[in-house]
């Protein structure tokens, strides 16, 4: 089969072993693999159905899988059961998720919207009793530095534009210092000009962080796509550069070829 | 304010109108605390207009001591608190000389702190369970053995044996079944002849009978339940529901096919009033018993009857229902308050609350529709009781009476 | 020749009828007009006669429908109205007056303990009957007497019986009469054995009686005998409560599926959450009251059009309901689409306006809606009964979801709809008239809210606050069932309303209640998403 | 850190201060019956009740308005508070004269001899105010453990609350409860407990005890408004409305906002249990009508006519609706179901943000009517 095999155990941040998750009889995942290294962008493109956000659920804990393993792999040599984490607790772990559709916090500025995200403590009584530190402001205006939002700090979130709040919603990750960052189609209804400049500040995230990267668009594929992952009915199809997946007559005819698909 | 002004006299009478704007000095507020809105205001919609036709055909013969009533209607929107609220506007900011009004029990328990803060004087005319006797109130209303019992005598006299006692879960049934279970008992039915279950505390009987909450509307296991019971013949039902709930409850007994006949129905709570909403073809044969019925074939009845009937085509007020209205009990005992509210007025010659009290605590008659009623001292009234069936057009026709019956509020244990 | 002899004997049958009916119809007129001199010996004729005109007789009289009348130099008489015509009661001629006269004469009414009397003697010749229900009724109550007197005409009626209904309820009359004058102690045990063979619920209390008496008595025999029997009729008692729990149940399942179909759709499909839904539910109710208002002006309450204003109510009150929801969709809802809670409020704010103008309208009071004869009385089989009301609700109910089903998936509406409903944008973009569409379902729902409504006026009460009664069910039953999913709504109704009659007897209406609702809230915390959940890809939903 | 947004705040606080705290009840006191500076004690009262409303529905405002959850048993944590220190109440009336105990009637006349082990303890004053908080505190605990943590939300929390309010209310409206064959007397059934005489050794009914349980309803009024303020300002308060936004971020950014909600969840419901508590002795008595589903909608609604998510808005909402129904009760009896339900729809369809978003809401307009060009009024959002 085409998944790659570890290399490098060390420098490995994700592997997904034999994940299988059905739905009422429907089988979502069918026996995924799947390894991410450390710094690596990762990008996973498949056609409607290929079970690419279960997939993303299944890594952030929200659905458990029938069967197989998650393993989440610390730097100090600790491996973590992504399968038994409860959902608020991954991000702790170091794994942050964008979704699909921009999801801030409308009613509160975009510096507080980073202000809730930083890294730290979660519990209630800390929030009851949080001052903020000028380390913490430092950290929130990196990070607006990186998603070019200085300018709008004191704006409210639901008042930004589409691309800025994809942006803003990356910055929401970023302030958390994930180590895994999982980002669902952040080109979608972007102009031009922002998909480009998305695509910029995910290779710049390269190496910082591992990023996994779900995308429909080809174009901003090509533009950021080290290593794509091709997921067709739940299962891993084809791994590789763009090209040798694009080059893939498999690749084409589970994209194009539908009409000769066996059920 | 002006507005407020206008719509209280719009309710009240054109004579009203015409003495109040003209004379304001000489009128005489009172209340009428009733619900118009929420589920209360079925029964108690009829109360505020029997007392809006009270207080017109008095300021028409000249008011009491002189001075034109004035009603000020108020919504208790079938909410107790608000009953609370309003009896307080009333007393505190109206000042009324008296109150006319409350139907349910929790509203008079609600109202009755008030009026005893504000020494007020509050008339309650509806069947209740006694077991309360407030210096601040006057109960016109039925006690318990001024309806229960003597509908059980009747029945036992025609040779019933069996009893099954159902309400609705609340104060009134409750006290009331039990006192009749006691009644029973001592009359000697055997516990297992009373149905609809008994529940025990250390030996003791403290409740008996089957409940439903109110606006219950499925009676399909409870009538299943009577059919069973009654199968063996000389079976009657005590009937404590309350409200619209005996719409689904008949409903059910008719389609059941059991007829007044093989096990008559005693409704304490049903009244010509509420046979305007209930299929009054399910209902022929069974029994009610009240102090007062429309059938009453008196002159003193016909003439109230007619004079009621001629208000609500001349000078009732636009937000009373004028088609098919008749009298009942409680309407009456309303009217009959009224009266005694004026007559121990004129002779106190005061207003003053504790005076009036003192005249009717010594005994005032009046000859009401339903038959002459005296105040006690105990703060009910000597009444007479009779025992109807009901007939196809929602009537009654008089089986039996009993004639000045004492209002005894504390029963419990008496027998 | 044939011919000819049957036509002699049918004449011959009906003139010897004649002539018999003849004297009981004297003999009724003056029972009635206090003429007999011997009323015992009079009632036995009545009962021996087996007429069943005093049946009928009897019935005019407990409704008032007899009247006095005295002709112009003629002694007192009695009249009944029959199929329009007016009836002497002694000799069966009509009798020429007016409508208006005979309103005016007086009523004659039947003493309270003469009825009771009569009763007896309705039963008697009950036994007789033609109609095998009432052959049964009549056995039943008079076995139930134990009047030793009927006996002998029991087991008559017992041995030419042919029905086997009506055979076994002869029999058990017998035996329960048996019970209180058997000659013989084996007769009396023999009795009870078989009356616990046949299950005799209504030998229960009679039996037990015996147990009692036996113990006393220190009689082993009749003691086990009783025991045994009443031990047999618990057992059975018990089996019927359970399947009548089950019918109960899915009667109290259709009234909650009809009350909560229109919600099924107005909050599961539109997301409106429609307080005022329990007043739609009214408006059936009124708009029933209202038809049978004019069909009674039309027609007359006698008359056998009458009989049609429930159900051409129906559909009317459907129009109409539908009518107003539309409108209030067009002038009101429709700014509510994207705020669901404040749908809540702005909703409850017409409910209060609404249960008010019902009020201000109709009165406070209850209006009657009368029931059409074909749904009086009550449906039995094997001792479960079931008023024809409710029966008639329970195919009503399934009724209404044949005709949901049918519109949502066989007409172009029921495609537009689940377009709409599905994606709003979508469905505009594909040219779909996505506000009418939005219309038409609304009203859809309300029209449906309003038969429910005049469906229920059969079994309950029809006032400014029927709805309310309804409304708190109502939204558990969709939430059960999966918000949008209109089949989820079907079973949870019926789940509902049959888990509710089994608690009823066990805890009684009000904890029964209490544990129906806490049992769903704990459903629901298994399945949050109902039965059915509405699957969703998107993450905030 | 500052609790206040802008003076105009601060002010109209101060002023709340003075008016409930020192000029409604000097003018009570101290100026006789019949003076037009006479503030009545009915008045007071009705403020009295006004207050513990606008209370409840401030908890109802900081679950609703700021954490989006619309809880239906708002009415329920308030009656149940309401209800334990109304049992209290009712153990303090003393002896009566017709069956010659000091158990409340209804026990009386039910045959019982002792006081049930479940009322006992309310007999203390110090365990009953605990209870007015701790009782709707459990019950909203268990129910947002259940309801939270199988994600319970929208729609759907707001029937689930609905129906467990419902299921309450036809507990509290029963007078006994049979369970596996043992009895038990419960709370008054329908008639509820009323009637009471003492609180705390003083005479309830007084004009003087009248007037300091105003003052205490008020001091809970503005201290609850203070909490709120505060915590509106802290990171905890942030992430609640966070939660409101977009629960699924915050979850994904690390928070468990089950505990979140459950914290919030039961922390309104205590203040909506001890707004009960203040309520009982200035209305005189409680039956289980207060804790019916219609009451709990009409919490909601005095949230969404004043403007939910503003700190002031369910003050004022309370208030201005138990005015106007106070009012058109006694002016309009026939009507006045009609002019408040036509308000509510009115409120809901031309004013989304409740009387307090109205003068941001009229800006543009009155900017227009100005013909001044260079206002940028923001548009109501």
């Amino acid at each position: 089969m085409a998944h790659i095999p570890p290399e490098k155990h060390t420098s490995l941040i994700l592997s997904v072993e034999g994940v299988e998750k059905s739905f009422d009889g429907f089988k979502a995942i069918n026996d995924l693999n799947f390894y991410l290294r450390e710094g690596e962008l990762r990008t996973v493109i498949g056609p409607n159905g290929a079970g690419k956000s279960t997939f993303m659920d299944l890594i952030t804990a929200r659905t458990k899988p029938d069967a197989g393993k998650i393993q989440f792999h610390l730097d100090n040599g600790q491996d973590v059961d992504l399968t038994r984490v409860r959902e608020h607790d991954v991000s702790q772990l170091g794994i942050g998720r964008k979704f699909q559709n921009p999801t801030v916090y409308s009613s509160h500025t975009v510096y507080d919207n980073l202000k809730l995200s930083l890294s730290g403590e979660r519990g209630i009584f800390h929030s009851l009793f949080y001052r903020e530190k000028p380390a913490d402001r430092d950290k929130i205006y990196s990070v607006l530095e990186t998603i070019r939002l200085v300018k709008h700090a004191e704006d409210l979130a639901g008042a930004l534009s589409h691309g800025q709040k994809q942006w803003l919603e990356i910055g929401m990750l970023l302030a958390q210092d994930p180590k895994i960052m999982l980002v669902d189609e952040p080109a979608a209804g972007m102009s031009d000009e922002e998909t480009e400049r998305t695509g910029e500040l995910l290779l710049s995230l390269q190496g910082k962080h591992s990023l996994i990267v779900i995308e429909h668009d080809m174009e901003f594929v090509r533009q950021i796509a080290s290593r794509v992952t091709v997921l067709h009915q739940g299962h891993v199809l084809k791994e590789g550069s763009f090209d040798f997946v694009k080059s893939d007559p498999q690749v084409i005819e589970v994209y194009l070829g539908r009409q000769t698909r066996k059920h | 304010m002006k507005e407020v002004k206008k719509l209280t006299l719009g309710l009240a009478s054109a004579a009203a109108l015409f003495s109040s704007s003209l004379l304001a000095q000489d009128t005489v507020k009172v209340g009428v605390l009733h619900s118009l809105s929420g589920t209360m205001a079925i029964s108690e919609t009829s109360l505020r207009d029997i007392l809006l036709f009270t207080f017109d055909e008095i300021n028409a013969s000249g008011g009491v001591l002189g001075k034109m009533i004035e009603p000020v209607v108020v919504d208790g929107a079938s909410d107790w608190p608000t009953f609370a609220e309003k009896a307080e506007q009333l007393l505190a900011q109206d000042k009324v000389a008296a109150t006319f009004g409350c139907w349910t029990s929790v509203s008079r328990k609600f109202v009755l702190p008030v009026y005893e803060k504000y020494n007020g004087l509050l008339f309650y005319p509806v069947q209740y369970e006694g077991e309360e006797m407030s210096p601040n109130i006057f109960y016109t209303a039925e006690a318990v053995n001024q309806q229960a019992i003597p509908a059980v005598d009747f029945l036992l006299e025609e040779g019933y044996t069996k009893f099954y006692l159902i309400g609705t879960d609340y104060v009134y049934p409750q006290t009331t079944n039990l006192v009749l279970f006691e009644y029973l008992k001592s009359k000697g039915i055997p516990e297992e002849n009373i149905g609809g279950g008994l529940r025990k505390e250390n030996g003791e009987v403290i409740s008996a009978g089957k409940y439903t909450p109110f606006s219950h509307t499925d009676y399909q296991q409870i009538v299943a339940d009577i059919k069973s019971f009654a199968a063996g013949g000389d079976a009657a039902v005590l009937n404590t529901i309350n409200g619209d709930s005996n719409v689904s409850f008949f409903k059910e007994i008719a389609a059941s096919g059991l007829t007044a006949d093989d096990c008559p129905i005693v409704s304490y709570s049903l009244s010509e009033d509420e046979f305007r909403s209930l299929p009054t073809a399910d209902l022929v044969g069974h029994l009610g018993c009240w102090t007062y019925f429309m059938s009453l074939d008196t002159p003193a009845n016909e003439k109230f009857v007619e004079n009621f009937q001629e208000w609500l085509k001349t000078k009732a007020p636009s937000s009373v229902q004028k088609e098919g209205r008749v009298t009942c009990s409680p309407m009456v005992l309303s009217y009959d308050g009224v009266y005694l509210w004026k007559a121990a007025v004129e002779a106190a010659g005061t207003f003053d609350v504790d005076a009036v009290n003192a005249e009717l605590e010594k005994g005032i008659s009046f000859d009401g529709p339903g038959g002459t009623v005296t105040t006690q001292e105990n703060r009910h009234l000597t009444k007479n009781v009779y025992i109807g069936e009901i007939l196809e057009d929602g009537q009654f026709e008089i089986l039996e009476s009993f004639e000045d019956v004492y209002g005894e509020p504390f029963l419990k244990g008496t027998f | 020749m044939k011919k000819a002899f049957l036509l002699f004997s049918l004449v011959w049958t009906a003139l010897v009828g004649a002539v018999e009916t003849g004297e009981i119809r004297m003999l009724l007129e003056d029972l009635a007009l206090e003429r007999v001199e011997d009323q015992e010996a009079t009632l036995q004729i009545l009962a021996d006669s087996g007429d069943e005109y005093v049946t009928a007789f009897v019935d005019a009289w407990r409704v008032g429908e007899i009247r006095e009348y005295e002709p112009e130099g003629s002694e007192l008489i009695l009249i009944q109205a029959v199929s329009g015509k007016y009836v002497r009661v002694a000799t069966g001629e009509v009798i020429q007056i007016s409508n208006a006269v005979y309103e005016s004469l007086e009523k004659n009414r039947a003493p309270r303990q003469l009825r009771r009397l009569l009763t007896r003697v309705t039963d008697t010749i009950g036994l007789a009957s033609k109609d095998v229900n009432t052959r049964v009724d009549a056995a039943l109550k008079l076995g139930a007497s134990q009047d030793p007197e009927y006996l002998p005409e029991l087991r008559k009626r017992f041995e030419v019986e042919r029905n086997g209904t009506a055979k076994k309820a002869f029999e058990e009359s017998i035996m329960i009469s048996l019970l209180a004058n058997a000659e013989t102690q084996e007769e009396l045990i023999e009795a009870i054995a078989r009356l616990g063979e046949l299950h005799s619920i209504r030998a229960k209390d009679k039996i037990l009686a015996i147990v009692d008496s036996a113990k006393e008595a220190g009689d082993e025999a009749l003691l086990a005998a009783a025991q045994k029997a009443s031990q047999e009729i618990a057992d059975h008692e018990e089996l019927l409560k359970h399947a009548g729990s089950f019918f109960r149940g899915l009667s109290t399942g259709s009234v909650l599926l009809m009350v909560s179909f229109g919600l099924a759709i107005t909050f599961g499909l539109m997301g409106i959450i429609n307080m005022a839904h329990g007043e739609f539910i009214a408006i059936g109710g009124y708009t029933c009251f209202v038809v049978q208002g004019y069909f009674s002006d039309w027609f007359g309450e006698g008359s056998a059009a009458f009989q049609w204003f429930f159900w051409v109510s129906i559909p009317v009150s459907f129009l109409v309901a539908g009518g107003i929801g539309f409108l209030l969709e067009k002038g009101f809802f429709r700014f509510l689409y994207k705020r669901p809670l404040e749908s809540l409020l702005a909703t409850w704010g017409l409910s209060m306006v609404m249960r008010q103008a019902f009020r201000l309208k109709f009165g406070a009071a209850n209006v009657q809606v009368a029931n059409p004869d074909l749904l009086l009385g009550n449906f039995e089989y094997a001792g479960i009964s079931m008023s024809y009301a409710r029966l008639f609700a329970i195919a009503f109910a399934g009724f209404v979801c044949v005709l949901t089903w049918l519109l949502l998936t066989k007409t172009n509406l029921g495609l537009y709809i689940r377009a709409v409903m599905q994606n709003r944008n979508m469905a505009s973009s594909l040219g779909i008239p996505v506000s009418r569409v939005n219309s038409m379902t609304f009203a859809f729902g309300c029209g449906l809210a309003a038969m429910a409504g005049a469906v229920l006026t059969q079994i309950g009460n029809v006032g400014p606050t029927m709805g309310q009664a309804y409304i708190v069910d109502s939204f558990m039953v969709v939430v059960v069932g999966g918000v949008g999913n209109l089949l989820g709504a079907g079973i949870s109704a019926m789940g509902i309303g049959v888990f509710d009659q089994f608690l009823q007897p066990l805890l009684g209406p009000v904890m029964g209640k209490i544990i129906v609702l806490g049992v769903i809230i704990l459903f629901l915390q298994w399945k949050p998403g109902g039965i059915f959940p509405t699957k969703s890809r998107s993450m905030d939903d | 850190m500052k609790l206040f947004d802008n003076k105009i705040e601060f002010g109209g606080y101060l002023g709340a201060c003075v008016v409930l705290l020192l000029i409604l009840p000097a003018m009570n006191a101290f100026f006789p019956d019949g003076s037009a500076l006479h503030f009545s004690s009915f008045q007071l009262s009705l403020w009295g009740k006004y207050v513990t409303y606008a209370v409840m529905a401030m908890s109802l405002n900081l679950l609703w308005g700021y954490t989006g959850l619309l809880c239906l048993c708002q009415s329920l944590f308030f009656a149940l508070g309401a209800y334990a220190f109304g049992m209290y109440l009712m153990l303090h009336i003393g002896v009566d004269d017709v069956y010659n105990t000091a158990l409340p009637d209804f026990m009386d006349f039910q045959g019982y001899t002792a006081l049930p082990w479940y009322w006992a303890p309310f007999e203390n004053g110090a365990f009953a105010i605990a209870a007015t908080m701790l009782v709707p505190g459990v019950l909203a605990f268990v129910f947002g453990f259940l309801a939270f943590r199988s994600r319970i939300k929208g729609v759907y929390f707001s029937i689930l609350t609905q129906a467990l309010t419902y299921a309450a209310s036809l507990f509290f409206f029963k007078n006994n409860l049979d369970l596996f064959g043992n009895n038990f007397i419960l709370f008054g059934g329908n008639n509820g407990l009323t009637d009471f005489k003492e609180i705390f050794g003083y005479d309830v009914n007084a004009a003087s005890t009248q007037r300091w349980i105003f003052v205490m309803s008020a001091i809970l009024m503005l201290v609850v408004y203070l909490i709120i303020a505060w915590l509106l300002k802290t990171k905890f308060g942030k992430v609640q409305q966070a939660i409101r936004d977009s629960e699924n971020r915050v979850r994904f950014s690390g928070y468990s906002t089950t505990t979140y909600k459950m914290l919030i969840f039961v922390g309104t419901s205590m203040v909506a249990g001890i707004a009960g508590a203040f309520y009982v002795p200035q209305v005189g008595g409680i039956n289980a009508n207060e804790m019916t589903p219609a009451k709990s909608l009409d919490v909601v609604v005095w949230v969404a006519l004043g403007g939910r998510g503003t700190k002031f808005g369910p003050i004022i909402g309370a208030i201005v609706v138990n005015i106007i129904k106070s009012y058109t009760t006694r002016a309009y009896p026939d009507s006045w179901l009609i002019i408040l339900g036509a308000i509510f729809m009115l409120v809901v369809l031309f004013m989304p943000n409740g009387l307090v978003g109205l003068p941001k809401q009229l800006a543009p307009v009155l900017a227009r009517i100005r013909g001044n060009n260079s206002t940028s009024a923001t548009p109501a959002s």
